[in-house]
């Protein structure tokens, strides 16, 4: 026969494919997970809020069950303990220069979990309604530096919103109990509204 | 909690601020992250992201309203009226509501600044206090003559300036204000025995205004209102209201009635009342109409109380009051409607301007070493014919306190740039037997900047005689004087108010009227204070330039009031730039066309035409220094009326605001900024009204109701859907197969429930007096941005004009205030026509046409009634304004919200003021009314902290908690318990274009008019 | 002689060529003379030259609309809409000519469709790739158009397909689609034949990568004849649904003059208006300058002339209608936007459209003018005019007389827009000269079906 | 397989050689013209092309998609527009039809290309650029004892020029 199969591959296809992935990534996932700057003081988180001392979050992030804003302890509120306790370690002498008594600066936190401006995340609705700091910060009192645990990408937020929120996973993440063993029957389940409005005005 | 690039800025807000460029148009994943600085000692009581409230006092005009600073991690975001507070109410005016554009005005000083030959430059507080003391030890001889201008200001200040001048061996100081009607505060001294009396509207059978614009911003206004709105809104039985006077001011648009007649034509008209004289006699002395006059006279007669009241600005202002007073007194008002008891105390103790005059000629003799000027800007306000400039050049030394760049400081050789009213202590007497106390509500903005008080305090101590006269600071000094008791005291603190008493101090004052000459001229001249302006402080404050004059709907610019008969007669349509001469000189503006002035009488409003207004160069937005003239706000902007008065006095000591002038068509045109499109409603329906007589009687819908395939031709009456389920639309209309009880839009028995409130909103127009304070509270809570300056357009093709966007119809008046016509249709001059007011914002459709045709859901139905707009989806295709059939969509032509762009809309530290709890939208993005749906949140965040269902009436909108008039009513309509349920069910409900089918959330209730007795029910 | 060719007479229902092309002899004519078009010359560069420095224009002024803000364009609210969504629609409308002269004609075997079919095609495709620019660049936030397109997203987002502006993008991508690929099907044959005509390596590389290695076999031409069918055939309700869901754009709204259900029709006959109009405007000169007119015969022309009257009388049949239907309604909102239509503040823009749609369209029953190309080349222009004021028309006034008196308005474009509007012409022209210089603007292929071709004397062989 | 090819310059020569080719039995003919002529394919009898149906399902498969998308993702995220149901397939016809019109033509040319065997790299034996333009050609593919009959018969029937293709 004179046919001879040549096919010109397909690349116009393949392009076309290409080209819908880096559409559908550009749209989306966030760039800025696990994101891990250093901090001005190398804060433990770990033996703060874990081990024997076991701080509760609430204590430094006090308004986060009352605010929109979870707020940061104020330098006097770390100093309340480091007057005396650990005042020989490197990195309290670091606090205790910011503090100088009163008369000092504050110390320039640098911020990881950052939503845009137009979005309202209000705290204490969350904290409220029992999710767990771990749900969307990670195990933080493991982390010897904080870093982005979830994406927080919108996608991310709605799943819990129209899925529900799971009290049983939430425990979990804190690592303090573990309730892997049982499964949350559907109406345990924690939803919230999931219309733009809840969050973006 | 909080971010920041400048140290200055420590909170919390200004991450939203710093964001706000980028707010609408950032991508989630790229956010840029900057730092938390946490506090270094957490103050008490304030939780970072939650308000705290301070009760302070409104210093805007001399009335002193109640006001509520809302303040965020300590920044003041919101000013709102205090509820407890005897004058307001809780209502505050557009001025009031702008006072935090004061606060936070980019052009205040930011530190003091001391003249040296000719040049300015920035000094420490050390180097000018020791300048001040320094100079006051030079010129001590001549102590005697120093001049203190003092902007009048009710309560304790007064008495600590005098006394501080005493000690150094001044007299007393001048207490400034001109806006004040000083002629009615003499003539009610003389006839009540106080300045400013109590009115009852409601009390009133009939209320007749001669020439007294207490609507617009004349005397204790927002109390005024207030008391009218009620009285008007008790239908049938509302007293009847007329008003006499050359022109129609806002006050006199909402009169059932207008008795046209020259300026000055009035005294032969209250005289006639009074029984002097015939009718025919008045009308020809005031060209008034007899008839008109007659029947008043009997209606007045007959009215049992009645209420009359007078304004005071024409050559024979005093006459006038007097007579009226005497009316009053004749009637058995007194008591009754006219409450000497009630007097409003912030207008006692105001200097006459004669004693103003008096002092500028002391300084032109020479005689005056040393001048104070706080507040008041005599070089702007005072006729040229005064000739101020010179006679304050003759000073020595001049210092002023101001804390913007004004005509008078810029003469001055130091500027101690004094704190805002909302950063200082102070207290006020609104009404007897009642302490206002003015707490600082938030740090000073600037740190350059120190309380008056206290810098005399800290010459005084430099001087030996005076140092022991003086506590530490001015605070201690001012709590000695309130009434004792530190339970009393927090009291106070919580309340901003709490019984007592300010020993005033009295001025004597004798003014005898200046022989004013037979001024020469083809028209009448009326100057009355811009309703907006005042007498020209507001100028520097974009919201207040951004506010459509209330009558004329003109904003960032002048213009010239004129009848459309007149018009015709030179030849001059709207925005035909006229020449106004008179003998004292001569001002250029635009024309506007207006029915509700004599044909032979032409008016401007006072307030514009700041010191720039003649530069050709404008503020290219990037300028740091400091903005000569009145800031940047002011440049350029319109011309001073002021500068047509002779600078006469009449017998009250106040301006004669009236003569005669010469109208000359200079040939030139400009369009004039308006956001008035047209202003007939051609049939349509929108602002509807209905005779008293009609009330109770089954009634049309006003709006042609035969479109084929209409919702109804007949009035339905309240909110088409007036349960949750079935609040949205088609799919749970009453008429739907289920009855609506089930399946509304969104299900009622979601398990979020989500579809649990109908969010609806009622206007009353009988109560809406069209005084837009509802529109500027709407730009405060909604981070709005002001667009007219005459920098904020395209870069390349840009006409540096102020209010040049306006004219491209780009304000973003997210609430309009509309003002149709009704009647006068045929040219020709009528007293008969009538003015509807109608604020105009989002409807909330349930059947949006906006929605449907988005493309990305930007624009989408909530569950509980909202018609959402979300910026952030946004891309900008226009298509919903389109389709929206109210117009009341804005869209951002340009990157108002973006710091780092020319057309920005808050420089810094304006940007301070922003509402945290709303998204300051990018380029590119259409807003609208959202209900305030952040207050929304707020209120649900509230109750769930509490673990509480929402109260009834827990919270309102912006609009609403400003309005003077309570004619805005906000709440769930699915909820009985929210007292806007009981006004949808009103007889007057109906829905704008309801034909449509859009199934508002917002209903109207048509406006009531009264017909004169035995005058037929005149067109609805 | 039971083998011997079929009769002549049982040839296909194509018109005898001695009819229409007398002036054309043989296949080799054909190929000579159409290839010969295609040797660039002088007047072809400075066309193209000028082409671009317009596409120039208009781009640097998009790009300054972008950076300031969308507040450069002369928009003034409640008009939301200008220049852009006019000149979208008026785009739109002009590439529907060629899709009906290439598709609807060829299944309605018109024989005048040969000569012009190429060139109205390709006026197409670029017409519509000129179209599909301005919905993304009258956007306020033009980077974040593709949030109009489905696809799977992070955001669990989808466009809110009941939006008239998404039906706009399915139908404007599915007539680019399709309309380009038709024509380069129909291209492939004649690339065929350019490349085996070519001498230049580099040229013929080219061409023979474009024409996909297409041998004219039986086998190719079997499978050829019928896919074309089908392509016609599926572009023939298209083209009809194209233009009906951009007159949805407006149709589907509230605003008075906009809510109106004569609007598919009428704009679907307004669109192939004007698009014959563009169609003169272009076959006309290129008939002159490339010396094809025994080719483009005057009866062509005719032909198409009349079809042009035809949608002249039916456009301006909908223009009367609306004014009935608007005057019988009842409805206040509309009779008001109608009257002040013809007499109030846009009156101008109203006559220049009646005017150039209606009343001079009318000399083509004339058949002196319908055989006359210069008459036809300047009433061309007056309708490419004409269109764009209808468009203008159909905006405009009605966004600034809608319902609600206070925000009334008026409209005055700024430079940007013009600049942007040129930038379009010098975008479609500069497309349009690269493709007539590159590819035959005359079918060969199709030619050579109603050429004659070689024959020896009829029952030949004699044996 | 390696076969010979005819060169014609008439229409009727080449109609009457393709009759007499399929007579004496040479089967695999292709024939080359430079424009679609019913003539041959009466000559050829080829069975009818089957792009309709790659056409049929392509359409039905885009409607099909074009409904989907809209009603699937509507419902996906029920957000309430206008007081419209949340999926409202009277609109959605147009994602069907036009969908359908799309995926239908890009099917139809799909199967152009394949049933065609395009696109092809190189030129396949067998072609001779007159083809393209004003000639006619038929390529007998045959065994080479009987070539020299195939070239006979060809010239017979006046062929321009015969030639054996490798």
């Amino acid at each position: 026969m004179t046919q001879r199969r040549k096919w010109t591959a397909i690349p116009g296809l393949i392009l076309l494919a290409i080209g819908a992935v880096a559409l559908s990534a550009y749209s989306g996932a966030s760039s800025s997970q696990n994101n891990s700057p250093v901090q001005p003081i190398l804060f433990p988180h770990p033996l703060h809020a874990a081990g024997n001392l076991n701080m509760n979050c609430l204590y430094c992030h006090n308004t986060a069950n009352k605010s929109p804003d979870p707020g940061l302890p104020a330098v006097s509120t770390c100093m309340g303990c480091h007057l005396i306790a650990r005042a020989d370690r490197p990195e309290v002498q670091k606090l205790a220069k910011y503090y100088a008594m009163g008369s000092g600066k504050p110390v320039p936190w640098v911020r990881i979990h950052k939503l845009p401006e137009y979005v309202r995340f209000p705290h204490m609705r969350h904290v409220n309604a029992g999710v767990t700091c771990q749900s969307c910060h990670g195990p933080v009192q493991e982390m010897t530096q904080v870093y982005q645990f979830a994406s927080l990408n919108m996608g991310w937020c709605v799943n819990c919103h129209v899925n529900g929120y799971d009290p049983r996973e939430g425990l979990k993440a804190t690592g303090i109990v573990d309730t892997s063993t049982t499964v949350t029957p559907d109406a345990e389940r924690k939803r919230a509204r999931y219309d733009c409005a809840s969050c973006h005005y | 909690m909080s971010e920041t690039t400048t140290p200055r800025v420590r909170r919390r807000e200004f991450l939203k601020v710093l964001g706000a460029g980028t707010a609408a148009g950032a991508a989630a994943c790229s956010e840029p992250t900057g730092k938390l600085i946490p506090y270094l000692v957490s103050p008490d009581q304030t939780v970072p992201g939650v308000s705290t409230y301070f009760a302070s006092v409104c210093r805007e005009c001399s009335a002193t309203c109640g006001i509520i600073a809302e303040t965020r991690d300590g920044r003041v975001i919101k000013l709102e009226g205090n509820p407890e507070h005897p004058l307001n109410h809780g209502a505050l005016c557009a001025r009031g509501q702008s006072a935090v554009q004061g606060l936070y005005n980019p052009d205040r000083f930011r530190s003091p600044m001391i003249k040296t030959g000719g040049a300015w430059k920035m000094a420490t507080w050390d180097e000018a206090i020791a300048l001040l003391s320094q100079k006051l030890g030079e010129h001590k001889a001549r102590a005697g003559s120093a001049v203190f201008l003092n902007q009048h200001e009710s309560g304790s200040f007064p008495t600590f300036i005098d006394s501080w001048l005493s000690s150094f061996g001044m007299r007393p100081h001048v207490s400034v204000d001109f806006e004040a009607d000083h002629a009615v505060i003499e003539a009610n001294k003389r006839s009540y025995g106080v300045a400013w009396p109590g009115l009852a509207f409601g009390q009133a059978q009939l209320i007749v205004s001669v020439g007294a614009d207490f609507l617009d911003g004349w005397g204790s206004s927002v109390q005024h209102q207030l008391d009218f709105a009620d009285a008007r809104a008790k239908g049938a039985s509302a007293p009847r209201f007329v008003y006499i006077g050359p022109r129609r001011s806002l006050t006199g648009l909402n009169a059932d009635q207008w008795v046209s007649c020259t300026p000055g034509g009035e005294l032969a008209i209250v005289n006639f009342l009074l029984g002097r004289g015939d009718a025919r006699a008045a009308a020809t002395a005031s060209g008034a109409n007899a008839d008109a006059l007659t029947a008043l006279a009997r209606e007045l007669a007959a009215a049992k109380p009645s209420l009359v009241i007078a304004g005071g600005r024409g050559e024979n202002g005093l006459e006038v009051a007097l007579a009226v007073g005497a009316l009053n007194k004749a009637a058995g008002n007194v008591g009754v409607t006219v409450r000497p008891a009630d007097a409003a105390l912030g207008f006692e103790g105001i200097s006459k301007q004669g004693d103003v005059m008096a002092a500028v000629e002391r300084m032109r003799s020479g005689s005056v070493a040393v001048a104070f000027v706080r507040g008041p800007n005599p070089a702007y306000s005072l006729s040229p014919s005064a000739k101020f400039a010179e006679a304050f050049g003759n000073v020595a030394f001049k210092v002023s306190f101001s804390l913007y760049p004004d005509e008078t400081t810029e003469m001055c050789d130091l500027i101690l740039p004094d704190l805002h009213s909302l950063e200082q202590w102070g207290d006020s007497e609104p009404v007897k037997g009642t302490l206002g106390l003015q707490q600082p509500a938030m740090d000073p903005v600037f740190t350059g900047s120190r309380a008056t008080a206290d810098v005399l305090i800290a010459v005084a101590k430099k001087d030996a005689a005076a140092a022991s006269k003086f506590p530490a600071d001015f605070r201690t000094w001012l709590i000695a004087r309130l009434p004792a008791g530190t339970a009393q005291r927090s009291a106070m603190l919580a309340k901003g108010i709490g019984a007592g008493s300010i020993t005033r101090r009295e001025v004597s004052s004798t003014t005898t009227p200046s022989s004013v000459a037979a001024a020469a001229g083809e028209y009448f001249l009326v100057t009355y204070p811009s309703p907006t302006l005042g007498d020209g402080r507001g100028a520097n404050k974009p919201w207040l330039q951004e506010l459509p004059d209330p009558v004329t709907k003109i904003l960032w610019s002048s213009w010239v009031e004129i009848h459309p008969e007149t018009a015709a007669k030179l030849g001059v349509e709207r925005g035909d730039i006229l020449e106004v001469k008179t003998a004292a000189g001569s001002v250029r503006a635009p024309a506007l066309v207006y029915l509700g002035i004599r044909p032979d009488t032409v008016a401007m409003a006072i307030g514009q035409g700041h010191a720039t207004a003649a530069q050709p160069t404008f503020f290219d937005g990037k300028d740091t220094g400091v903005q000569w003239g009145y800031g940047r706000y002011s440049r350029s902007v319109g011309a001073n009326a002021g500068a047509l008065l002779s600078g006469a006095v009449n017998g009250g000591g106040g301006w004669v605001a009236s003569g005669k002038c010469d109208v000359v068509k200079t040939g030139e045109r400009q369009t004039v900024p308006t956001t008035e499109g047209s202003a007939r409603q051609h049939g349509r329906g929108i602002a509807q009204a209905i005779e008293a007589s009609e009330l109770g009687k089954p009634q049309e819908a006003e709006s042609h109701g035969h479109i084929p395939g209409a919702a109804s031709t007949a009035f339905l009456p309240g909110l088409r859907s007036p349960v949750a389920a079935d609040a949205q639309g088609d799919l749970g209309a009453p008429t739907a197969a289920d009855k609506g009880n089930q399946v509304g839009m969104y299900d009622p028995n979601h398990p979020l429930g989500m579809a649990k409130r109908r969010w609806a909103m009622t206007i009353d127009l009988a109560r809406c007096t069209g005084c837009s304070a509802c529109v500027t509270a709407c730009y405060a809570e909604n981070n709005i941005p002001t667009v007219g300056a005459p920098w904020q357009n395209g870069v390349v093709y840009a006409e540096k004009r102020p209010g040049f966007n306006i004219t491209r119809g780009r304000e973003m008046n997210w609430l309009r205030l509309e003002r149709y016509y009704e009647g006068a249709e045929k040219g020709g001059f009528t007293e008969d026509f009538e003015a509807r007011f109608i604020p105009m914002m989002c409807q909330h459709c349930g059947n949006a046409p906006c929605e449907p045709v988005c493309p990305v859901y930007a624009t989408y139905h909530a569950p509980d009634g909202l018609n959402v707009q979300v910026y952030n989806r946004c891309v900008g295709t226009r298509y919903c304004s389109n389709n929206c059939p109210y117009k009341v969509r804005y869209f951002n032509w340009f990157g108002y919200g973006e710091p780092d762009r020319i057309q920005y809309a808050f420089p810094e530290p304006l940007n301070w003021q922003l509402n945290p709890d709303v998204t300051v939208r990018g380029k590119g993005v259409m807003e609208k009314c959202s209900f305030c749906v952040q207050r929304i949140r707020e209120a649900e965040n509230r109750a769930v902290l509490d673990q509480r269902e929402m109260a009834a009436d827990e919270f309102t909108t912006a609009c609403a908690a400003a309005c003077p008039s309570r004619a805005i009513v906000f709440g769930d309509a699915a909820d009985d318990s929210w007292s806007v349920t009981k006004y949808v069910a009103n007889e007057r409900a109906y829905h704008v274009f309801e034909e449509l089918n859009t199934y508002t959330a917002v209903v109207y209730l048509k406006k009531i008019n009264h017909a004169a007795a035995g005058a037929g029910a005149g067109e609805r | 002689m039971a083998t011997a060719a079929p009769p002549m007479e049982q040839r296909p229902n194509i018109p005898s060529a001695t009819v229409r092309l007398p002036a054309v002899k043989d296949y080799e004519q054909v190929d000579r003379e159409i290839m010969g078009t295609l040797k660039p010359t002088l007047g072809w560069f400075a066309a193209l030259a000028t082409a671009i420095l317009c596409l120039l224009i208009g781009v640097s002024a998009w790009f300054y609309q972008v950076y300031a803000g969308m507040g450069v364009a002369g928009y003034n609210p409640p008009v939301m809409w200008g220049v852009y969504i006019i000149s979208f629609v008026f785009w739109v409308g002009i590439g529907h000519a060629g899709t009906l002269i290439s598709a609807i004609l060829y299944l309605f075997r018109a024989g005048f469709r040969t000569s012009i079919y190429r060139c109205a095609e390709a006026m197409t495709v670029f017409a519509v790739m000129t179209a599909g620019l301005f919905p993304i660049l009258h956007l306020g936030r033009p980077w974040k158009f593709f949030w109009l397109i489905p696809y799977p997203n992070w955001r669990l987002l989808w466009p809110q397909f009941k939006s008239p502006l998404v039906w706009d993008v399915f139908a404007i991508l599915t007539y680019l689609t399709v309309s380009s690929t038709f024509l380069y099907i129909g291209l492939i044959p004649d690339i065929a034949t350019l490349r085996d005509k070519e001498t230049n390596p580099v040229r013929k590389a080219i061409y023979a990568a474009m024409s996909l290695g297409w041998r004219n076999s039986d086998r190719e031409w079997r499978h050829f004849t019928r896919a074309y069918l089908f392509l016609a055939a599926f572009s023939t309700p298209l083209v009809l649904s194209v233009h009906s869901v951009v007159s949805f754009d407006f149709a589907m709204a509230l605003t008075p003059g906009w809510h109106a259900t004569i609007f598919p029709p009428y704009f679907v006959a307004g669109a192939i208006f004007s698009g014959l109009g563009m169609v003169f405007t272009i076959i006309i000169p290129i008939r002159k300058f490339f010396k094809l007119q025994h080719y483009v015969t005057l009866n062509d022309l005719d032909a198409a002339a009349k079809m042009c009257l035809f949608t002249s009388l039916v456009v301006g049949l909908a223009y009367l209608t609306e004014f009935q239907i608007a005057w019988m309604s009842g409805n206040k909102y509309e009779q008001d936007y109608f009257w002040n239509r013809v007499f109030g503040q846009w009156a101008w823009a109203a006559w220049i459209m009646l005017i150039c749609n209606m009343v001079l369209p009318l000399s083509l029953f004339s058949q002196k003018l319908r055989r006359n190309p210069s008459w036809l080349f300047i009433l061309s222009l007056f309708i490419n005019l004409g269109m764009w004021f209808e468009r203008f028309v159909i905006v405009v006034p009605a966004l600034s007389h809608e319902f609600e008196p206070w925000q009334w308005g008026t409209y005055a474009p700024t430079w940007v827009d013009y600049a942007i509007l040129l930038g379009s012409f010098g975008w479609f022209f500069m497309w349009f000269l690269l493709f007539i210089k590159q590819l035959p603007v005359i079918a060969i292929t199709e030619m050579k079906e109603i050429v004659p071709p070689k024959l020896r004397k009829v029952g030949g062989g004699g044996h | 397989m390696s076969g010979l090819i005819g060169v014609f310059a008439e229409l009727d020569s080449t109609v009457n050689a393709i009759g007499e080719l399929r007579r004496s039995r040479f089967n695999e003919i292709t024939v080359y013209s430079p424009t679609p002529r019913h003539e041959l394919e009466h000559a050829i009898e080829a069975p009818p092309s089957r792009v309709r149906v790659f056409t049929l399902i392509g359409g039905v498969c885009g409607a099909t998609f074009g409904y989907w998308i809209a009603i699937w993702s509507s419902r996906y995220w029920p957000i309430v527009v206008g007081g419209k149901a949340i999926a409202t397939w009277v609109p959605y016809t147009i994602f069907g039809f036009e969908v359908m019109v799309l995926v239908g033509s890009l099917s139809t040319v799909f199967a152009l290309f394949a049933l065609s065997r395009v696109p092809r790299l190189t030129m396949t034996v067998g072609y001779d650029e007159r083809f393209s333009q004003g000639h006619f050609g038929i390529f007998v593919a045959t065994a080479p004892d009987r070539a020299k009959e195939a070239a006979e018969l060809l010239k017979k029937h006046g062929a321009v020029e015969v030639r054996h293709e490798a």
